[in-house]
């Protein structure tokens, strides 16, 4: 099979998360970093999913390629992608095939995910072989393309190691190498983490770009609120293992349904508006083994909290293109928060 | 910031580093000398007596032994300290060591040449078999670390790397050359063989390094395959090897991307004790009686020889000193961080 | 009060293959904090941020220029007495999980510099856990819980905080706070802000914060300066809420563009500022963003331009700023329904 | 305006002093954890132990003058002589055990003085960089260069080794190298971390922040180091007396290999192969020992292996 | 493995292996025999004018080699050697006088005792003259010695055709100026021809020219290979087409080697009764056992208290159990000494006849040991004997870590020394020569030291009442320094007490038995062993026993035990007609 230019009317896959835990093996038992998450990429569309450190937004993102390395265990749940099937089923051979060509993985730490003894073309022409290939100059034509698409010089770059390239350089390469088979789905964790902002903005411009001219699923990790809300369409909120409230961009920050969505945003430093509005929710983000085994992962900092959240852990609910997992959820909030706040 | 060095730049850069290096060197070997040659004229003790009486030992009369050992009076160095210093680096600028004392009338360069032969072959031979075998089980090792095979071969590298190498030396010769008398118990060929290219004479010479050779390999694998399990299971810890899993490329070229950057590391300790095969191998010469350079060290001690002696561990010195400046040529040629000057 | 006129330091990176090679951190910066002021520098990465706050905690040496401590000159002191005056002002790690020794509790951490302190002051030794408990509530934890922890049993923005009440045990007068809240979670960044704040409006300290982000510059105070730095350089200098709201130098511009938009709460600004892929370290003698700037002149590229209020033809800009072409874009992004 | 300043730790917290101690107990039931996990490491412990008892009390076993059995030279293995009779007709195992002392002693004092000065050095390099550190680091690399083994061979023809300290100050002499150059990156990289700077910011003595805050954060490898050191010295000690350069007067294992070889022709005849094998067999149980507590040492040091 | 040719298979053939225990293979260095190392094998390449028999006590009975005989003037003013008229070099060429005069022209670069530069040293040459191609006449000097046959006879002969450009062409005319001249002309004549000795040394001819049963074929490390030489004069005798003279570094090799059945012949080696055994169950091993002229004492330095006082000798020589040591020792290779005469015990019962049984023989006696120290002043408390002026009395007894057989004997002592309440240790030094160094340095209390050095008695007294005792020999004249000078380090006095010889300077009598007379010898052999006896300057430990081992199964014929040609080469013993192959020995 020979590298094809892109299409930019190919229909763009689905992806499906189904009640997808994963649990990691500790000196504690198994504990889930995700748990029973339920999550649904519209085709076309880029998915952000926000949390803070360890909220299990690695370990989502590298479940959809089936890729949870030990001691974690993905122990439940299924992944649907169109044209793949279920990826939590593939085994050897089809696995490996999906990764690269079906789905694309920008890593974390892009800056950290090159060979540092080969130089990029080198690695591209691995990529190309382990995919059967077999035009690989067509291949190489295609990621000089993609270079320059992204502003860089194509040529050199191919002829770089990665110690010679910049982080945004390296980002940009990840993104390349993600791309360069035509994988249609394309994961992003972190990619901006520690760029600096006049690169960040570069970068995300890049990847809605991208993402629009090829017309892919993407999903988009990251703890900054921020970069998610410059280009993705879906929000997904993260915590303690769970999806906590998931919907449209603008209506999950407009209108924040679930506490942490809104303490999180109120904890956002803003360029403008009122200073004293601005708080950080209080408590710390739990870690494995601080996570309740029973109730709300949330409660220990909700300003809600209810009898309920001790015992139940709040189902998530599915209204208006909106989905919440909070028991607070219709009722009338307003009230409690303003007394806080006084 | 980075930038990308244009070559002849970079062969300006390099050719500046190697002087930088040569000099370090020279100097290194000239406090070596010096030391050698200080230590070697306050050894005590009197080799002519030495032969002498060991010659009557052995049965000689007290006139022939006499008559044998007359002559090394005639080679002793005199001057006084300074004068024979100075004499001693000046022949050392044209690459003469002196006369040996207890081969009377030759070369200590030749003596030292003739050794040097014996030591390279099995030591090599060795190095590089336990380097293979080493790095091989090593990558063996990290990636079944947590299962009990993995456990052992790193349990059992941990161990031949501890054991000094005279333990795993007289053990082999006690089973293979005493109680199952299946190898040589020492020399390096049969004289009765002709010296040359013919199946007798390889035969024999392999058949008298097995021995030495497992012995090294044995005492040097642990190191090895310490280093590598380390090394690798350090690059597994590193995102570019997840990175590539998850780009889908096939297992082979993730293990070569794994095994390039954990064994890059180990050339350079490899061009060490190649540098220090020159001295590495005193026990095992000594236990197999293979005449190389630290027997000849060992025996010029023995018999009071100094100029064998100071040449030997000259010879040794320089071979380690020679050995890290390629060790650290090497590292800048094959790694491109150090290369373009990344990382230093 | 602290200040710096004309502080100029140049890196040599020696060894490599390059051999000596030249990396001049900070051109020229003039700077000044008073009690209970705030200062904040901001810039992209490698812009000289780090280099500048570890000259003012005097850990590191510069090459040209004076620092003044309390109206000392430090140039005119020997090593040895300049050490009482650099205790003055602290730095705040931007990692508060290597600032901290794994190996040591936090009554440790707390304990030595408090013990110097004590000897200082002639204190008595009983003063010494006092003061640690009370120092560790005024930054907001529970000094019975934290104290006999290791530091990896405690969270990111405790951490931070223990960092911060270490410093000051020194009583300082200027706290150098160098992107101390960009390893803190989220959710708690604001926190830290808050607390750096309180402080300063408690303890009269001076706060000297370094970060990329202007926003949360502008949540050290509302009152404080805003130092915009490129290549070691200044090149905008003013009010933080003035400068936020009114930029006129192209990097700032570049850089407050760059603030991504919070689609559902904000809209963009009216106009954006997109800098240029860097193409080499641009002409000798002229501006230092010539390379980058959307907007750069011949003129720009002949000579290099200082810092100033000259805002065009008649006019004064309400900050200073080194261009040749200040103008006023709108490019941040404006709140929507607060 | 307002601020809040948020306490972030739960409300209930266990007083100071029960939780310190509760951590130092965290943390021997850490070792003692690690150690169960594999039996093979509480082995370890329980060798290197009965070595150490060795070393102290087992000249004291014995008479000063060991008994001899004129008639039973080179006797085989039996209950009496678990390990047979040397040449003399004395109980091997009583040989081992009595020069076991000798050996572990110069084991000890060469781990003190390599230890000692490597790190001496090492972390004087690190921490003050600069000129010394470029002086202190050539230093080094002659010292790593210069071939150890040789070296003592031509130092024995001078230098009589004649107390076990005498012998570990040269055997420490010659091998500081590698603990200096280690503990110089280990202490270069420390110095990066914040903890060493904002000791320096808060004007805290380089007393101070050497011995509180650099040491102990290098004290598990050092201390691992000082293990392996002891092999080492042990290992060059009883490798010199084999070969016969260095001059004896005590019994030791050294001593012991050298007259089972080259006089009673222990690779000759199995006959006095025990009275090779006993000291082989204290040497590689030796390593055994310290190899198995360095691996537990590893585990219990290293966060990344334990989570495994 | 044996390559007999079908020609040779019922006469002879085969490889015959051995061991020259005098010196190690070096592949480096050049077949020359004026080399210490070189490679050439006494009695195999390497041919002399005569083989020394084995004889206790005279030392000038010789088997005839390159010299077929010989006759000595009766006054022994100068010897007539008569040269074998069919021996012949390897490349076909006779030996000729010539050979003779240049091998002699070229001992004296090498220095010697026949062939000192100063003809007043005794027994030094004086002339030398061809008086036939088959003659050589060579004259003894002013200072007659008994030995000068014996070291004229021990004349290496090499071609003179290979190394006779080795001597300038006015060589024996320098030779008449330093040995007659007067003044700044002999000394310059003599430095001259001194100064010939390390080119002589240095010269390797590349390519063996014998005259001996075989030519060297071809060195390695580890061995040397030697064919026969179809030139020899008594080729018929020599059984072995080839010899292979095997390396050796240590002694437990050499027993590898034999308990393998690798070796016919190997020379003497000491060895561990255990060892012993296997070798002797070795198929077709056989031990020869005869007489070894070397014994080994442990000598004391009397410049060091409390070894001065000839009581405390004596107490140690009762303390010491010889047998015990021995047994220790060298089980195989030594018998206990009878007593201490400074004389092998199978030379000093030739020498002093029933005299020998009267001297005192210290037998083990701890009563008697108490005596003699109480004697000397010590005391002893707690069980353990002090000095007399009450600090601890250690007695170190230091031996050469390399002679595994001296380390037994002084850790044996030590611990009988021990069970006495004598607090003794063993200090070993790293090698023979730092130790002989230090021993002649004085920095030894007790040494082990080789003695009885036969059969000369010059030789063998000269080891107690020599050099290392005081008296040095020089120009001639004998004089006597003070203890720790000038390697004086055994710090006996000058004179002794003898009873009935009365007063005696025991250097002076050593002197004198190098030119005495056969009688006079006697008498004064038995003043000196009476000395040594009574002073005991050294306790005698045990006398060597010449042990050598050989294999029957593929050689026969060898030496029976005692033989008079048993310290000499296999290679000796095949030109002697002895070794003959083994009837069924084709293994
Ligand atoms: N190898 C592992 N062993 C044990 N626990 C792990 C492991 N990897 C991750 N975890 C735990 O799983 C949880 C989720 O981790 P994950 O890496 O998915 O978080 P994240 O949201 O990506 O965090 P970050 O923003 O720091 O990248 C965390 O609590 C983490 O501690
Ligand atoms: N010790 C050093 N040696 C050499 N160059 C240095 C050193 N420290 C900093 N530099 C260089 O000085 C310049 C300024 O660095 P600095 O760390 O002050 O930047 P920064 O603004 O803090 O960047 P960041 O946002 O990445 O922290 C950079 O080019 C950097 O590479
Ligand atoms: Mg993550
Ligand atoms: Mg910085």
């Amino acid at each position: 099979m020979t590298a094809q230019p892109a299409t930019p009317h190919a229909a763009a896959p689905g992806v499906r998360i189904r009640d997808l835990t994963v649990v990691y093996k500790t000196p504690a038992g198994e504990l889930p970093a995700v748990r029973g998450v339920d999550l649904t990429l519209a085709p076309g569309t880029i998915t952000g999913v926000v949390g803070e450190s360890g909220s299990g937004k690695s370990t989502l993102a590298l479940s959809l390629l089936n890729a949870v390395q030990p001691p974690g265990r993905i122990a439940a749940g299924s992944v649907e992608i169109d044209g793949l099937g279920d990826v939590l089923t593939l085994r050897g051979e089809d696995l490996r095939r999906a990764r690269g060509r079906e789905v694309g993985y920008v890593f974390q730490a892009a800056q950290n995910s090159l060979n540092p003894l080969k130089t990029i073309g080198k690695q591209l022409l691995d990529l190309g072989r382990s995919h059967d290939v077999e035009d690989l100059r067509a291949l190489v034509r295609d990621a000089r393309e993609l270079l320059a698409r992204m502003g860089m010089d194509g040529a050199r770059v191919l002829d770089s190691y990665q110690h010679e390239l910049s982080g945004g350089m390296r980002q940009r390469v990840g993104i390349m190498l993600a791309l360069v088979l035509n994988a249609k789905v394309v994961v992003l964790d972190e990619p901006t983490t520690a760029l600096d902002m006049i690169t960040q903005a570069t970068i995300l411009r890049i990847i809605r770009e991208v993402h629009e001219e090829r017309a892919l699923t993407t999903l988009v990790i990251t703890h900054d609120v921020g970069a998610v809300a410059e280009v993705a369409d879906d929000l997904a909120v993260m915590y303690g293992g769970r999806v906590v409230e998931h919907g449209p961009v603008t209506e999950v920050l407009g209108d924040a349904r679930h506490p942490y969505t809104r303490g999180l945003i109120r904890a956002i430093p803003r360029l403008t508006g009122d200073l004293s509005l601005a708080r950080a929710l209080p408590g710390r983000p739990p870690t494995l083994g601080t996570l309740p085994a029973q109730g709300c992962v949330f409660r220990e900092r909700c300003e809600r909290r209810m009898d309920i959240c001790e015992t139940d852990d709040p189902a998530a609910v599915t209204h208006d293109g909106r989905t919440v997992a909070c028991h607070a959820t219709g009722r009338p909030l307003e009230l409690v928060g303003r007394e806080e706040l006084v | 910031m980075t930038q990308t060095v244009p070559g002849r730049h970079r062969a300006a850069a390099i050719a500046r580093k190697v002087a930088g290096h040569v000099v370090r060197g020279l100097v290194m070997i000239w406090a070596v000398a010096t030391i050698s040659f200080v230590i070697i004229r306050e050894i005590p003790g009197n080799p002519v007596l030495g032969q002498y009486e060991s010659l009557i030992q052995k049965g000689m009369s007290p006139e022939q032994a006499e008559r044998a050992t007359a002559v090394l009076y005639g080679f002793l160095p005199t001057g006084n300290l300074w004068q024979q210093y100075v004499g001693y680096l000046g022949s050392l600028l044209h690459f003469d060591l002196g006369r040996s004392l207890s081969t009377p009338g030759v070369e200590v360069t030749t003596l030292i040449g003739h050794a040097a032969r014996w030591t390279v072959l099995p030591v090599l031979a060795g190095t590089l078999l336990s380097f293979l075998l080493g790095v091989t089980m090593g990558v063996y090792a990290a990636i079944k670390r947590s299962g009990r095979l993995g456990d052992a071969l790193a349990l059992s590298g941990s161990l031949l790397h501890g054991v000094p190498v005279y333990v795993i030396g007289l053990l082999l010769t006690a089973i293979f050359a005493t109680l199952w008398p299946i190898m040589p118990s020492g020399g390096p060929v049969d004289v009765e063989f002709v010296p040359g290219l013919n199946p007798g004479y390889i035969g024999s010479l392999v058949h008298h390094a097995v021995l030495p050779v497992v012995t090294y390999t044995l005492a040097s694998y642990g190191g090895w395959i310490l280093a590598m399990k380390s090394n690798v299971v350090a690059v597994l810890g590193d995102d570019f090897i997840l990175a590539a899993e998850l780009r889908g490329l096939r297992r082979g070229i993730v293990f070569r991307y794994l095994a390039r950057n954990a064994i890059l590391p180990l050339f350079t300790i490899l061009a060490l004790s190649i540098g220090m095969l020159f001295g590495g191998s005193i026990f095992i010469e000594q236990i197999f009686n293979y005449p190389g350079l630290g027997l000849l060290l060992v025996n010029s001690i023995s018999s009071r020889d100094y100029a064998l002696m100071g040449g030997t561990f000259l010879v040794i010195t320089v071979g380690i000193v020679v050995a890290n400046i390629v060790a650290d040529l090497l590292y800048t040629v094959i790694d491109p961080r150090v290369r373009s000057g990344g990382a230093a | 009060m602290i200040t710096g006129t004309g502080i100029s330091k140049t890196f040599r990176q020696r060894g490599g293959v390059l051999g000596a090679r030249e990396v001049p951190a900070l051109r020229d910066v003039d700077f000044a904090v008073e009690r209970g002021g705030a200062v904040s520098f901001i810039g992209e990465s490698g812009s000289g941020k780090t280099t500048l706050g570890r000259i003012i905690a005097g850990l590191e040496t510069h090459d040209a220029g004076e620092i003044v401590i309390d109206g000392v000159p430090m140039s005119s002191l020997s090593h040895r007495r300049r050490q009482p005056y650099f205790r003055r002002v602290q730095l705040i790690h931007q990692d508060p999980y290597s600032a901290l020794n794994p190996t040591r509790t936090i009554h440790q951490a707390l304990e030595a510099p408090l013990a110097l302190r004590a000897r200082q002051t002639g204190r008595p030794r009983s003063w010494i856990d006092s003061r640690a408990q009370e120092l560790l509530s005024m930054v907001g934890i529970d000094p019975g819980y934290v104290l006999p922890r290791y530091p990896h049993q405690l969270s990111g923005g405790m951490r931070q905080r223990v960092v911060i009440a270490r410093a000051l045990t020194m009583d300082p007068e200027v706290l150098v706070a160098d992107e101390a809240v960009s390893m803190i979670d989220v959710s708690l960044r604001l926190g830290i802000l808050a607390l750096l704040k309180d402080l300063r409006e408690r303890l009269g300290v001076g706060v000297l914060f370094i970060t990329h982000d202007i926003a949360t510059a502008r949540y050290i105070g509302d009152d404080g300066e805003l130092y915009v730095l490129y290549r070691g350089q200044v090149v905008e200098r003013g009010a933080t809420e003035k400068i936020i709201a009114d930029p006129v130098h192209p990097y700032t511009q570049s850089l407050l563009s760059a603030i991504p938009v919070l689609h559902g709460l904000e809209q963009p600004g009216a106009e954006r500022v997109v800098p240029k892929e860097p193409q080499g370290e641009g002409p000798p003698g002229g501006c230092l963003f010539v390379p980058r700037c959307p907007f750069s002149t011949e003129r720009c590229e002949q000579e290099t331009p200082v810092l100033g209020r000259d805002g065009g033809p008649g006019q004064e800009t309400e900050q200073e700023h080194a261009c040749f072409h200040p103008r006023r874009r709108s490019v941040i992004p404006v709140g929507v329904g607060e | 305006m307002t601020v809040i300043v948020n306490p972030a730790g739960p409300p209930a917290a266990p007083p100071a002093e029960t939780t310190r101690a509760t951590l130092r107990r965290n943390f021997w039931r850490g070792v003692w954890r690690v150690l169960r996990r594999k039996p093979s490491r509480m082995a370890g412990v329980v060798i290197v132990a009965l070595f150490a008892l060795m070393g102290v009390a087992g000249p004291l076993l014995y008479p000063a003058q060991l008994p001899r059995d004129d008639n039973a030279l080179y006797a085989p293995p039996s209950l009496a002589h678990p390990f047979g009779t040397d040449f003399e007709g004395t109980d091997v195992l009583a040989l081992v055990i009595t020069g076991a002392r000798y050996v572990l002693l110069t084991g000890l004092a060469t781990a003190v003085i390599t230890v000692a000065l490597g790190t001496a050095i090492g972390l004087f390099a690190g921490f003050h960089r600069g000129r010394w550190d470029t002086v202190l680091m050539r230093l080094t690399d002659m010292n790593l260069a210069i071939p150890g083994l040789p070296l003592l061979l031509v130092l024995s023809t001078v230098w009589k080794f004649e107390s076990p300290l005498e012998m570990g100050l040269v055997l420490g002499v010659l091998g500081w190298g590698g603990i200096a150059r280690a503990v110089r990156s280990q202490t270069l990289s420390l110095r990066e971390r914040g903890f060493i700077e904002a000791a320096r910011g808060l004007g805290l003595p380089t007393r101070h922040i050497i011995g509180r805050e650099l040491l102990p954060s290098m004290a598990p490898y050092i201390a691992m180091n000082m293990l392996i050191a002891v092999t080492g010295a042990v290992y060059a000690q009883v490798g010199l007396f084999f070969l016969g350069v260095l001059p004896f007067e005590s019994n030791n294992w050294g001593v012991m290999l050298n007259l089972a070889v080259f006089n009673g022709g222990a690779l000759t005849t199995p006959a006095a192969l025990p009275y090779l094998m006993a000291p082989l067999i204290a040497i590689l149980l030796l390593t055994l020992g310290i190899v198995l507590i360095v691996d537990a040492m590893d585990e219990i040091f290293n966060p990344r292996l334990r989570e495994e | 493995g044996t390559t007999g040719t079908t020609e040779t298979a019922r006469t002879g053939g085969g490889v015959f292996t051995t061991i020259d225990g005098s010196k190690q293979i070096n592949a480096s260095a050049p077949i020359n025999p004026f080399n210490p190392v070189g490679s050439v094998f006494s009695g195999y390449n390497g041919m002399a004018l005569a083989w020394p028999k084995n004889d206790p006590t005279d030392p000038n009975q010789f088997y005839p080699a390159i010299a077929g005989s010989w006759t000595t003037s009766p006054d022994r003013s100068h010897v007539d050697i008569h040269l074998r008229p069919d021996a012949k070099w390897s490349d076909g060429v006779p030996v000729t006088s010539e050979d003779v005069r240049v091998s002699i022209g070229l001992a004296y670069t090498q220095g010697g005792t026949a062939y000192a530069l100063d003809p007043k040293a005794a027994g030094a040459a004086a002339d030398i003259q061809v008086v036939d191609p088959t003659t050589v006449r060579i004259t003894q000097g002013a200072n007659r010695s008994s030995t000068f046959l014996a070291n004229l006879l021990s004349t290496v002969v090499v071609p003179a055709h290979v190394f006779g450009k080795l001597l300038p062409a006015d060589f024996w005319q320098l030779l008449k100026t330093a040995q007659h001249g007067q003044g700044a002309v002999a000394e310059k004549a003599k430095s001259a021809i001194t100064g010939l000795a390390e080119k002589v040394i240095a010269f390797d001819p590349g390519h063996d020219v014998s005259a001996g049963p075989f030519v060297l074929e071809r060195v390695n490390p580890g061995a040397a290979l030697l064919t026969r030489n179809p030139y020899f004069y008594d080729r018929q005798k020599i059984a072995p087409d080839k010899v292979k003279i095997l390396n050796y570094t240590g002694n437990e090799q050499i027993w590898n080697y034999l308990i393998a059945g690798r070796l016919d012949n190997a020379p003497f080696t000491s060895v561990p009764t255990a060892v012993m055994n296997r070798i002797r169950e070795a198929r077709g091993s056989k031990v020869i056992k005869g007489y070894s002229p070397v014994a080994v004492s442990l000598a004391f330095n009397q410049a060091h208290k409390p070894y001065d006082n000839v009581h405390v000798r004596r107490a140690l020589a009762y303390l010491i159990d010889r047998a015990q040591v021995t047994r220790i020792a060298s089980p195989e290779g030594g018998t206990p000494a009878a007593t201490t005469s400074g004389i092998h015990a199978q030379a000093a019962r030739a020498w002093l006849g029933s005299g020998f049984d009267g001297l005192e023989q210290y037998r083990t006696n701890p009563a008697k040991a108490d005596a003699e120290l109480k004697a000397a002043g010590m005391t002893k408390r707690n069980g353990r004997w002090a000095m007399p002026d009450g600090s601890p009395w250690k007695v170190r007894i230091h031996v050469p870590a390399s002679f595994s057989d001296w380390v037994a004997a002084g850790k044996s002592i030590s611990s009988q020394l021990a069970d006495h309440g004598v607090d003794a240790s063993v200090v070993t030094a790293a090698d023979y020569t730092l130790y002989l160094g230090e021993l002649a340095e004085g920095k030894y209390d007790l040494g082990l030291w080789l003695i009885g050095l036969g059969p000369s008695p010059y030789n063998i007294f000269q080891r107690l009442f020599g050099q290392a005792n005081g008296w040095q020999m020089f120009g001639g004249r004998l004089r006597h320094v003070a203890p720790g000078t000038e390697g004086n380090w055994m710090g006996g006095p000058e004179k002794v007490d003898a009873d009935e010889a009365g007063v005696v300077d025991p250097g002076e009598l050593t002197g004198k038995l190098n030119y005495a007379s056969q009688e006079e010898q006697k008498r004064i052999v038995g003043v000196l062993a009476k000395v040594a006896n009574e002073q005991l300057p050294v306790v005698q430990l045990w006398d060597y026993v010449n042990t050598q081992f050989v294999n029957t199964s593929r050689y026969t014929a060898f030496p029976p035990d005692d033989d008079q040609a048993l310290r000499l080469s296999s290679g000796v013993w095949m030109q002697l007609g002895m070794i003959r192959k083994a009837e069924k020995g084709r293994a």
